[in-house]
């Protein structure tokens, strides 16, 4: 049995026991765990029972501490329908534990004696004493900021930067010369061209052919707007895009001689009065 | 030159390492490693060395040269604590479950949730590592090469540090857990007591991943 | 009590003392006075005479014992004070902006800021100017004999140094900027790329005021 083992057996009495603060309430992520009268766990609550027996861990009576928790988790169970799952395992395994303690283990039987279980669950009792123990002695060490100081004023290490810039002739000369033409392109005034619209353009050929029946270039009729050389192109286009229009509309007649050569209308005379 | 000239101007020399080590490690709040005290030093100095040598120095004196797992650092006298012990409160008391946690990954480490949770017979939430890793005495060692490969803690510096200890051997009972075999996983019947592992990973552990570590610190560069 | 006892006695609790006010001091964050640690001494101490003690003892390391107005601190010692200081140098592409204004003030200088705005199209920051200056590059020249006397900008030794220009007037010209591909053929004719004036000050520039020299250099004394 392991409490052979333990070097020096000494009452539970003189562990220390002084927890820092109450347990914290439940946190939101243990929410699933029912608060069993503030105990963290089944192995908590086993652990103060076995407390209470005021002996050292390995020589409690597995038995006893059984019967105990069995007897509590009963008791609780009254109060509260819903003890969490970790209880009732517990619980259902301490009742098979008692069972395997009370009743001789038969040949043949493969599963683990109830001596076996029994220090089992004692080793994880005082296991987790043992934690707890060494968790309170660490807390009782001279601790830093408690017992012991570092540097009040330490001296921080500063630390210069200096930036070495990474420039070439020629991205100097292109920053330039593209700063230079952009100041160019400010300058930049868009010619604003004059544009007949094909409207404009019907309106006047309309106004210009009137009735006559004459053969007359279209260069003729425009004469006056083909002065400036910069419109001549508008002008042309538009005028003959909107003559072709009042052909397909059947309101003119259109003559071309020759390749390249002028263009000539006139109105076309109505089917009547010819 | 003569054997007492030579010794004289290797004095001076020994001299100036001191005060550099010891003016570099009075500025600091916490430890530093011989690795972050060497390029104020030279090549080929003996630095541990010199660091024991000051510690010497500093044996008997209110502030003492302390080692902290690889860091050095002065530290009050531990027997002034009584002097110096502030009225301040810990802002805020670690609690049972925290305390708990701590210890185990400390005598266990490295150890994995479950780990942690067989010893305490409790489910861990979240929130206590994170608590521990945010005080800065927990930290993601590695993987566990077993099935779902669990992330290994084990403690930091900083834990030796706030709890004065040299290294993790110097952890309070240690030898008497390990005799009673309270450090195992298993009964002691089978006894095969793996000692609170430092620094370099263990055989079963792997390296974390990197994504593991972006937890930790989120990342500048990245939107 | 024989004498020799008495002293060792008195040299145990001299030495006690000294240890307590090395504490407190390391430990505190302010500089502490004789009234500030006197409470941990006992009544009758002559503190200041212990603490000009302190001061010896540490008079040759790295750490100094210092007096500070009425308080005292422990500090790195005046000469090691570079071990707490590191310099840093980065290679870092200059901005665009940056980039812009200096070839501004390369062929245009002397040029005012409203000058190389007036090229640039857009205001330019004080932090582009200051950073030119800093680098080393560029530098006030003068003031211009204009109304608001603007102070005027050219181009420093260093300038021409780092672009491996021997005078200013290695500057490509216009058509050289065309022929290296850099300016594109269609610009007006009456496009002139001006060239930069080197040395002395021009007709209508004045010397720099003294006070303006002081705007290069923060001082340190002032608060």
């Amino acid at each position: 049995m392991t409490h052979d083992r333990h070097p020096d057996r000494q009452p539970m009495t003189q562990a220390e026991t002084n927890w820092f603060d109450p347990p914290a309430p439940p946190a939101v992520e243990d929410v699933l765990r029912v608060d069993v009268g503030g105990y963290e766990g089944p192995l908590d609550l086993l652990l103060d029972l076995a407390r209470r027996q005021k002996v050292d861990l390995s020589g409690i009576s597995i038995l006893a501490l059984a019967e105990q928790y069995l007897s509590f988790i009963d008791k609780v169970r009254v109060r509260r329908i819903e003890v969490a799952a970790d209880y009732l395992v517990m619980a259902a395994w301490l009742a098979y534990l008692k069972s395997r303690l009370m009743v001789p283990q038969a040949a043949g039987d493969d599963e683990p004696s109830g001596e076996m279980l029994a220090a089992m669950l004692q080793f994880r009792l005082k296991r987790l004493e043992a934690m707890r123990t060494a968790a309170n002695r660490l807390m009782n060490r001279p601790r830093l900021g408690f017992q012991i100081y570092p540097r009040g004023a330490p001296e921080p290490m500063e630390i210069a930067r200096h930036s070495i810039w990474e420039a070439s002739l020629y991205d100097l000369l292109k920053a330039y010369s593209s700063q230079r033409e952009r100041g160019i392109a400010t300058d930049y005034a868009p010619l604003l061209r004059t544009v007949w619209s094909l409207q404009d353009a019907r309106d006047i050929l309309q106004r210009l052919i009137g009735e006559s029946q004459e053969w007359i270039s279209l260069d003729a009729y425009l004469v006056d707007y083909l002065a400036t050389p910069g419109e001549r192109a508008t002008i042309r286009a538009s005028s003959f895009a909107s003559s072709l229009e009042l052909v397909r509309q059947g309101q003119i007649d259109i003559r071309q001689t020759e390749t390249f050569g002028p263009l000539f209308m006139r109105r076309r005379r109505s089917e009547s009065s010819e | 030159m003569s054997e007492q000239q030579a010794g004289e101007q290797s004095g001076e020399v020994l001299r100036r390492h001191l005060r550099i080590l010891e003016a570099l490690l009075f500025a600091s709040d916490v430890p530093l490693r011989p690795s972050d005290l060497a390029p104020y030093l030279g090549e080929g100095v003996d630095i541990p060395g010199l660091l024991l040598r000051l510690q010497e120095v500093y044996a008997e004196r209110g502030v003492n040269l302390v080692r902290r797992g690889e860091g050095w650092a002065f530290r009050t006298a531990e027997d002034l604590g009584f002097l110096l012990r502030r009225e301040e409160h810990e802002t805020r008391p670690l609690s049972r479950a925290a305390l708990e946690t701590l210890s185990i990954i400390a005598y266990h480490q490295p150890a994995t949730r479950a780990e942690i949770e067989e010893v305490r017979g409790v489910a861990t939430g979240k929130g206590t590592l994170d608590l521990l890793m945010e005080a800065g005495w927990v930290r993601m060692r590695g993987r566990r090469r077993t099935p779902g490969r669990p992330v290994t803690y084990g403690t930091t510096d900083a834990f030796l540090d706030h709890f004065g200890l040299e290294r993790l051997s110097d952890l309070p009972g240690l030898d008497e857990l390990k005799g009673a075999g309270l450090l195992s996983g298993r009964l002691p019947a089978d006894m095969q007591i793996p000692l609170p592992l430092d620094g370099a990973l263990r055989d079963d552990e792997d390296p974390l991943d990197p994504a593991d570590l972006g937890d930790l610190e989120p990342e500048d560069e990245e939107t």
